[in-house]
């Protein structure tokens, strides 16, 4: 398992380094210029970009961001975005609050849609899987901007349990409401698919075979049923912790969050495109999904056997050729 | 008389599914002597490995008990024997007490009644960590035991293995090593051997066979394969539309069968002196239950059905003391009719190689 | 078992008793033909499994319905999608738009309060009322739904071809192939949608068919992942070895062996893609690469409804129930096509 | 199965309770702590990098120029106790106050200025065109700026700690109102030098500030920002507020939320709104419409390119769409935030005249020939424009910011209408942008129609007359006419630079040409819906240069 831990690294390394230079590349086709002004004489615009380098041949640009982020680790500063504001003082901050709104989101969605799906298929046809069916429904169609302002009116401005705007002072407090709206989408499908999983486990021989010997309720449940369905709510869960982390974009804007989300888009569709932060902010979104993508491998190994063993059975097969398998032939 | 380990009386179920209510089983009664082995034989969609779902308490959940009784003895660890109907039990009451403890089952498809995602030892020693109350270690070593006892060679090491990595044969022994793993008092094996190719079929059967004989562990065989129930059974039961239609001993339904369907079973099945060609193959297919059925069920495909069998089901007639049939074929008005030649036949020469077998013996 | 009895079926017992010339051979049967089960191709027995189940029907009736309403609905009153309700007034000349009015349907309110309404826009109908330029949102609703539906089945194609074949592959192969394959999946998931969008803009002209390839470019991951793994929990089966020595192919196992069994985790990720495309087109719609307005998709009207939404909530409610109902005809229909194409044999 | 249903019902209630005790919403309503609404995030606090009108407020309300705003828009001293003006009007002596410091303890220093201003030559590339010949016209700056001359041999020079000399090339009459513009505000040298490249003004630790507040609690791109009382302000009795904390809120059903939740004292709302609050007889009470100066107008490109075949070159055609749109229909249906129909390419209430106190566009009839609402005006020219261009049909595209206000898209999809409505055979395509993109097309001259706006700088007329110069930055339209560029000459640096009333006289003939070849359509003056606590009283709003001023403001009592 180890060495397939290192060689994953190292392709993650390489993947990483592929994709900065693809997002380099394609920033700079995108129309939109750093420096929108109205004002700025071409001169000036001429001035800036020598300032930023951007006339020297894309393979130059590129070396020098590469040397830039390897010598000192940072990522420049911005062009317009925040008016050249270094990366190191913003970003920070902003991925500290998705971090952490987007991880509270993350464990309370997922808890009750385990929960949910759990009650939903131990119940198929009464109330609770109703309840899951209707949620998942509503928690997909219903956007979390949208349910974060119906949180925003009740709570906390009809009552005022919590505060109106995101304030970093009492940060618990006020990272419940969009916690709570960005949980939706993936607490339903988390909800809906480990409904499905579980049914379609509960229906199978070994399950049959456990009941008949004697298992059941919860024992059955957690040792048997849940075990074998946890391989597709796992794959489901792995991109919904990266969108959480990243997307929350609109919820950050409504509420008055500075996160990744928000930075993005200001970084692409604010005062002109910001390319450093762009950049940025692809390296760490994709630095992310390939390390979540990475531990999902993992998980699957230890979550299935037939993964992790089948590997050593190939060379269980070549180590001992005939004698072991004409053992079992026989045998069997 | 031995005492009756299994009495199910006039079992009637109703499964409700989205096409509407099929009524499956149509008031069964099965009794097993404890000790002794019993096959309940029909072709598949008979509804009988549903009956004895119902008697393990696993059936499905859209199915109804309409009416009927499972009434279920055995003996505790202390000596007293206990009578149990089981449709009157909740489903974790027989789940602590009956399931794996006094009864276990085993299922037709080997590579899917194993867990995949648990190793063997671990598979095996939970039944037995949960019944009889050992510890960890103790169940470790009975588990190897077990292993052994069913045939498994190197048990220790296939303790840690999981089932993807045995073969079909030896994860039915590990299926049967689970079930006995409780010293259970009855033992159902739904098609045990279907999934299997001949040669292993014959171990698993000699396999169960002997346990039955060290463990005095009664039995009861749900199969379409007449050839299983001729090596292993003492009693059969033919089952048609969720009906028995012949009870008999193995003798009586072998050699004097009553019954135009056991008829039809029989000529079924291939031996080396059948001469002409084509198989014999009992023609169409078992009746729909979604539609309410009038009559006897097998008249449809039956050759010698009477008028009377579409206009009302005949009942139960007793042929012998062990053996009845529900065939109107047996009632003194009905005119006399012969089995088929070839069944006729074919059973003569049965009856000579029972004799030079009993011969040597 | 005691359990929870629900209503046990009693069938009446026959009280025939029969007479001697009963027992007489009924031999005109002709018992060759086998009326119980004619015999049924897989297809066919998955169309009847499909239509007998309840649930599924009504979701097809639902989508069916919406389709009818999106194609018709415009129709059926006289307001364009786009031109604005509004009357001149006598005194100061100024123009006077119908906008932001609540649902206003004379005929019900006749029927209730007796009256007619005495505003400007008196006789108007407006069943989900005007958004806040004084367009006939229920005209807008049903020209949305055209543009949100094709976004739908574009999805379920995407996932359907591209993702699922993607991720079946993938997992089938395994070993270098898988490696290739799921840093190919990293590296096109890892390009923000945004830049994918501008740079794909530069060469293609804005509009609906930009959606599609820039949903065509990223909304296939998600089914890819879901199909691998389904992969690798088939792969090491039997049966799969087994089809193999018969000498079936490569494709013919994935495809026929494979899917059936997996098909189950697949629809019900195809149905959770859907919604999210559709706001994936309001999105880039916004961004000014989707469709141009005024024409309208169901998410940009949920958009444009949320920018009043504590104001004017009647003008949210409409759009997010169009899609609401689309969603859960879709999950009826997937449930029911899993239900179909991998029966759970009852117990027979 | 009620073992899930109990665990659920516990795990919420939990939740409930936590939230109840430790939550004690803040409330708007303690003592002087006011919380305003921004639109959009603050761009920097760098006066050499803001370019938005909200990074200017907060620098105004940290940093002193030498002449700040009175509530009329008028200069009044500030760092600049008082100064003297020579009689050709080219020199200015400013006499800086004693008592001014900076945060750190230091002294205002006439250096301080001359260190900025020299500064701004190479680093200010938005704003330093007002100091050449076009506006502040200080000595040098045209040579410094365009010729790459020496930023040290601009015209300022500081004679001593508190007397700064300023050496212009042509008088100027609102000299003294360009001072409280943020370009030309002080700058510590010490302190700037030893902050890292682009770090002064990313944080309160990075930032001194003199004024009358000073910043508490800022991270760039943030979506809330405060700033204090500064106690040791040369003025600070004046100053009753404790705090202003600044919001970012994205909506305005947003806004109108946070305004009736107590938790925005002023609050920016616009269309579906503003109209819900002049229902609400006790909401619109509060409800005060500022006009925040900026016009929004539709430019024409003039020449063929890529998105536009060229036929817009034609006046009748120009005209022909100018007279199609309904402006008052615009304001009053779609904008609806108290927003003027404009029929003048100078926007009203923003530049008056220094001899008469009048409004430069108070008359809107005056070019009433050339623009205005009449169908069948509108058509009378597209029928010359159809015959002199030979064509009957004409397929436009405008594009619009999609970042640049909720009403933008609705004032877009307003005009297609009307237009399309009146003249038929004209089809008006619309595409969505970001504002930068939009820039980026006008610039490159790659537009046929384009939806855009313009605030004022400084409060002249010039200001707006200036961009329809030749080859100008803002020439959007590519228009060239020699009459104009004279006039404009004129007024700037030619003849009638001393004559008061005749350069005003000249730009109505320059604005009469503008409108006359419909270079621009103009829509509407955009005024901004606020909705103020009735607790706040005293802010000061002004259409130019600083959008609110707070130093008189009280609240509370």
């Amino acid at each position: 398992m180890g060495r397939y831990i290192i060689k994953r690294v190292i392709m993650a390394v390489v993947t990483l380094f592929i994709i900065t230079f693809l997002l380099f590349l394609l920033v700079r086709i995108m129309p939109g210029n750093p420096f929108p002004s109205e004002r700025m004489s071409d001169e000036a615009i001429a001035k800036k970009r020598a300032e930023m380098g951007l006339d020297d041949p894309i393979l130059v640009q590129f070396g020098n961001y590469i040397a830039q982020i390897v010598k000192s680790g940072s990522f420049g500063k911005g062009s317009s975005l925040y008016n050249g504001a270094p990366i190191s003082s913003v970003l920070p901050k902003a991925m500290g609050n998705s971090f952490r709104i987007g991880g509270i989101a993350i464990c309370f969605g997922v808890f009750m849609g385990l929960v949910l799906g759990i009650a939903a298929a131990l119940n198929r046809g009464k109330f609770w899987d109703v309840f899951c069916t209707v949620l998942s429904i509503v928690g997909v169609c219903i956007p979390s901007y949208v349910f974060m302002i119906f949180l925003q009116y009740f709570f906390a401005y009809k009552v005022t349990i919590f505060p109106f705007y995101f304030n970093n002072r009492n940060f618990l407090i006020s990272a419940i409401m969009p916690a709570l709206s960005l949980s939706l989408f993936s607490m339903s499908t988390v909800a809906r698919f480990t409904r499905n999983e579980m049914v379609e486990v509960m229906d199978s021989d070994y399950v049959l075979l456990a009941e008949s010997k004697g298992m059941y309720g919860t024992k059955l449940t957690t040792r048997h049923v849940l075990r074998n369905a946890l391989i597709p709510i796992v794959t489901v869960i792995a991109p919904l912790i990266v969108d959480l982390l990243t997307g929350a974009l609109v919820v950050e804007k409504i509420y008055g969050i500075n996160g990744i989300g928000k930075l993005m888009v200001d970084a692409i569709t604010g005062e002109g495109i910001d390319y450093n932060y762009v950049l940025a902010l692809g390296i760490l979104y994709s630095a992310l999904y390939i390390g979540i993508m990475l531990v999902l491998d993992i998980v699957y190994c230890l979550l299935d056997p037939r993964i992790r063993v089948a590997g050593n059975k190939k060379k269980k097969k070549k180590e001992t050729g005939t004698p072991a398998a004409r053992e079992e032939a026989v045998q069997a | 008389m031995a005492d009756k380990i299994l009495e199910i009386k006039n079992l009637d179920i109703t499964f409700t599914t989205t096409a509407g209510p099929v009524h499956a089983i149509r008031g069964v009664n099965i009794d097993l002597e404890r000790g002794e082995t019993v096959a309940v034989v029909g072709e598949s969609g008979s509804g009988k490995s549903v009956v004895m779902k119902t008697a393990m308490g696993i059936l499905a959940g859209n199915a109804v008990i309409n009416k009927g009784e499972i009434i279920f003895r055995y003996k505790e660890d202390d000596g007293s024997t206990h009578e149990v109907d089981i449709l009157k039990k909740d489903k974790k009451w027989i789940r602590k007490n009956i399931n794996g403890r006094k009864v276990s089952m085993i299922f037709q498809d080997p590579m899917t009644s194993l867990d995949p995602t648990m190793t063997i030892g671990k598979q095996l020693m939970e039944g037995m960590i949960m019944h009889m109350g050992l510890n960890r270690q103790q169940a470790a070593e009975r588990a190897v035991h077990l292993l052994d006892e069913v045939g498994i060679t190197d048990p220790a090491k296939r303790m840690k293995q999981y089932p993807h990595q045995l073969s079909g044969g030896m994860r039915q022994r590990v299926v049967i090593a689970i079930a006995i793993s409780c010293n259970p008092d009855l033992l159902i094996c739904d098609e045990p051997t279907t999934a299997l190719d001949v040669t292993i079929q014959a171990k698993i059967l000699e396999l169960i066979k002997r346990l039955q004989a060290d463990h005095g562990i009664s039995v009861i065989y749900i199969t379409h394969d007449l050839g299983v129930v001729a090596k292993v059974a003492d009693y059969v039961n033919v089952m048609y539309a969720g009906k028995i239609v012949e009870v008999g001993n193995i003798e009586e339904i072998f050699y004097d069968p009553k019954h135009p369907y056991t008829w039809g079973l029989l000529s079924a099945m291939p031996d080396l002196e059948t001469d002409d060609s084509r198989l014999y193959t009992i023609p169409g297919s078992p009746p729909n239950l979604l539609h309410e059925v009038k009559g006897d069920a097998f008249a449809p495909r039956n050759q010698f059905a009477l008028k009377v069998d579409s206009l009302v089901e005949p009942p139960m007639f007793k042929v012998s003391e062990t053996h009845s049939a529900a065939t109107w074929l047996l009632d003194p008005r009905a005119p006399k009719v012969e089995m088929p030649e070839e069944l006729k036949k074919r059973i003569v020469r049965m009856l000579k190689e029972a004799k030079q077998d009993a011969g040597e013996l | 078992m005691s359990k929870k009895k629900n209503a046990a079926f009693s069938y009446e017992e026959n009280t025939y008793v029969p007479t001697a010339e009963d027992f007489v051979l009924d031999l005109n049967q002709d018992i060759t033909t086998d009326r119980n089960y004619a015999s049924q191709g897989f297809w066919k027995g998955v169309f009847t499994r499909f239509f007998k189940n309840a649930r599924a029907v009504i979701g097809l009736v639902i989508i069916v319905l919406i389709i009818i309403f999106a194609l018709i609905g415009p129709g059926l009153n006289h307001y364009g999608y786009s031109n604005i309700v509004s009357v001149v007034d006598e005194e100061t000349g100024k123009e006077i738009t119908a906008r932001s009015m609540p649902p206003h349907i004379p005929a019900l309110h006749k029927l209730f309060t007796g009256e007619d309404y005495d505003d400007l826009f008196a006789e108007h109908t407006f069943i989900f009322g005007t958004d806040s330029m004084g367009r006939d949102l229920w005209t807008r609703v049903w020209y949305g739904a055209r543009v949100s539906l094709l976004i739908a089945f574009v999805t379920i194609f995407i996932d359907m071809i591209v993702g699922m074949s993607f991720g079946l592959i993938s997992g089938f192969f395994g070993g270098m192939a898988d490696n290739i394959m799921q840093r190919f999946v990293e590296i096109a998931n890892s390009i923000p949608r945004l830049v994918i969008v501008g740079v794909l803009a530069t060469f293609m002209t804005k509009g609906i068919g930009l959606v599609i390839v820039a949903l065509l470019l990223t909304e296939w991951i998600g089914m890819s992942k879901i199909a691998r793994a389904e992969m690798f929990k088939i792969k090491g089966q039997e049966y799969i070895m087994a089809s193999r020595t018969l000498g079936a192919g490569n494709a013919r196992i994935i495809f026929k062996d494979v899917l059936p069994n997996t098909i189950g985790p697949i629809i019900t990720q195809m149905m959770f893609s859907i919604p999210t495309a559709i706001f994936t087109e309001a999105f880039l719609s916004f961004v000014g690469v989707g469709i141009m307005l005024p024409q309208c998709s169901v998410g940009s009207l949920i958009e444009d409804g949320f920018n009043n939404i504590t104001t004017l909530p009647y003008q949210i409610l409409p759009p997010i129930l169009v899609l609401a109902f689309l969603m859960l005809a879709f999950n009826f229909v997937g449930d029911g096509l899993r239900e179909a194409l991998a029966p759970r044999i009852e117990d027979m | 199965m009620k073992k899930f249903r109990k665990m659920l019902v516990a795990l919420l209630s939990v939740m409930m309770i936590a939230t109840l005790f430790g939550a004690t919403a803040v409330s708007a309503d303690q003592g002087g702590d006011i919380y305003v609404m921004f639109a959009t995030n603050v761009m920097s606090l760098d006066t050499n990098l803001a370019t938005d009108g909200d990074s200017f407020e907060i620098i105004a309300d940290c940093i002193d120029g030498l002449t700040q705003m009175d509530a009329d828009g008028a200069a009044v001293p500030a760092i600049a106790e008082s100064w003297d003006v020579s009689e050709d009007g080219c020199t200015y002596t400013f006499h800086l106050r004693d008592d001014a410091f900076w945060t750190n303890g230091e002294p205002v220093t006439a250096h301080d200025f001359e260190y900025a201003w020299k500064l701004a030559m190479t680093a200010n590339l938005e704003y330093n065109y007002m100091f050449d010949s076009s506006v502040g016209a200080v000595k040098n700056a045209d040579a410094i700026l365009y010729e790459g001359a020496d930023p040290e041999t601009l015209g300022v020079t500081s004679i001593d700690d508190k007397t700064l000399q300023v050496e212009l090339e042509v008088p100027v009459s609102f000299f003294p109102s360009l001072m409280y513009f943020p370009t030309f505000y002080p700058i510590n040298q010490a302190f700037y030098e030893s902050l890292g490249d682009g770090e002064y003004g990313t944080s309160p630790y990075t930032f001194l500030s003199n004024g009358a507040f000073m910043l508490d609690d800022y991270v760039p791109g943030a979506a809330s920002m405060t700033v204090v009382k500064n106690p040791d302000y040369y003025d600070a009795d004046r100053v009753s507020l404790n705090s202003i904390t600044y919001q970012v809120v994205g909506s305005s059903d947003q806004a109108l939320t946070g305004y009736k939740s107590k938790n925005l004292d002023i609050a920016k709302i616009t269309g579906d709104q503003v109209a819900a609050v002049k229902d609400d007889a006790e909401l619109a009470e509060n409800l005060k419409v500022i006009g925040a100066g900026y016009m929004w107008y539709v430019t024409f490109s003039q020449t063929e390119n890529p998105s536009s075949d060229g036929s817009l070159a034609n006046v009748n055609l120009r005209l022909a769409i100018s007279n199609a749109i309904d402006r008052e229909s615009l304001v009053d249906n779609y904008v609806m935030d108290g927003s003027l129909a404009t029929y003048t390419s100078v926007p009203p209430q923003f530049a008056a005249s220094a001899t008469t106190g009048e409004d430069f566009s108070a008359d809107q009839t005056r070019f009433a020939e050339y623009i205005g609402f009449d169908v069948e005006k509108a058509n009378a020219f597209y029928e010359t424009a159809k015959e002199e261009l030979g064509k009957d049909s004409f397929q436009f595209t405008m594009i619009y910011g999609n970042n640049e206000g909720d009403e933008v898209a609705k004032v877009a999809q307003a005009i297609k209408e009307q237009v399309e409505a009146a003249l038929p055979g004209v089809t008006i395509d619309l595409q969505a942008m970001t504002k930068a993109e939009r820039l980026e097309k006008m610039q490159n001259d790659d537009y046929c129609i384009a939806l855009t706006r313009w605030g004022p700088d400084y409060a002249d007329p010039m200001t707006y007359l200036g961009m329809w110069v030749t080859n100008t930055a803002n020439n959007y339209g590519f228009w060239s006419n020699a009459e104009y560029d004279q006039l404009i000459k004129d007024c700037t640096s030619g003849a009638y630079v001393s004559d008061y009333d005749a350069r005003w006289e000249a730009m109505y003939q320059a604005e009469e040409l503008v409108l006359k070849e419909a270079v621009i359509a103009p829509l509407y003056t955009k005024a901004e819906a606020n909705l103020i606590n009735p607790a706040l009283q005293g802010v000061e709003f002004h259409p130019v240069a600083l959008n609110r001023v707070y130093k008189n403001a009280t609240f509370g009592n």
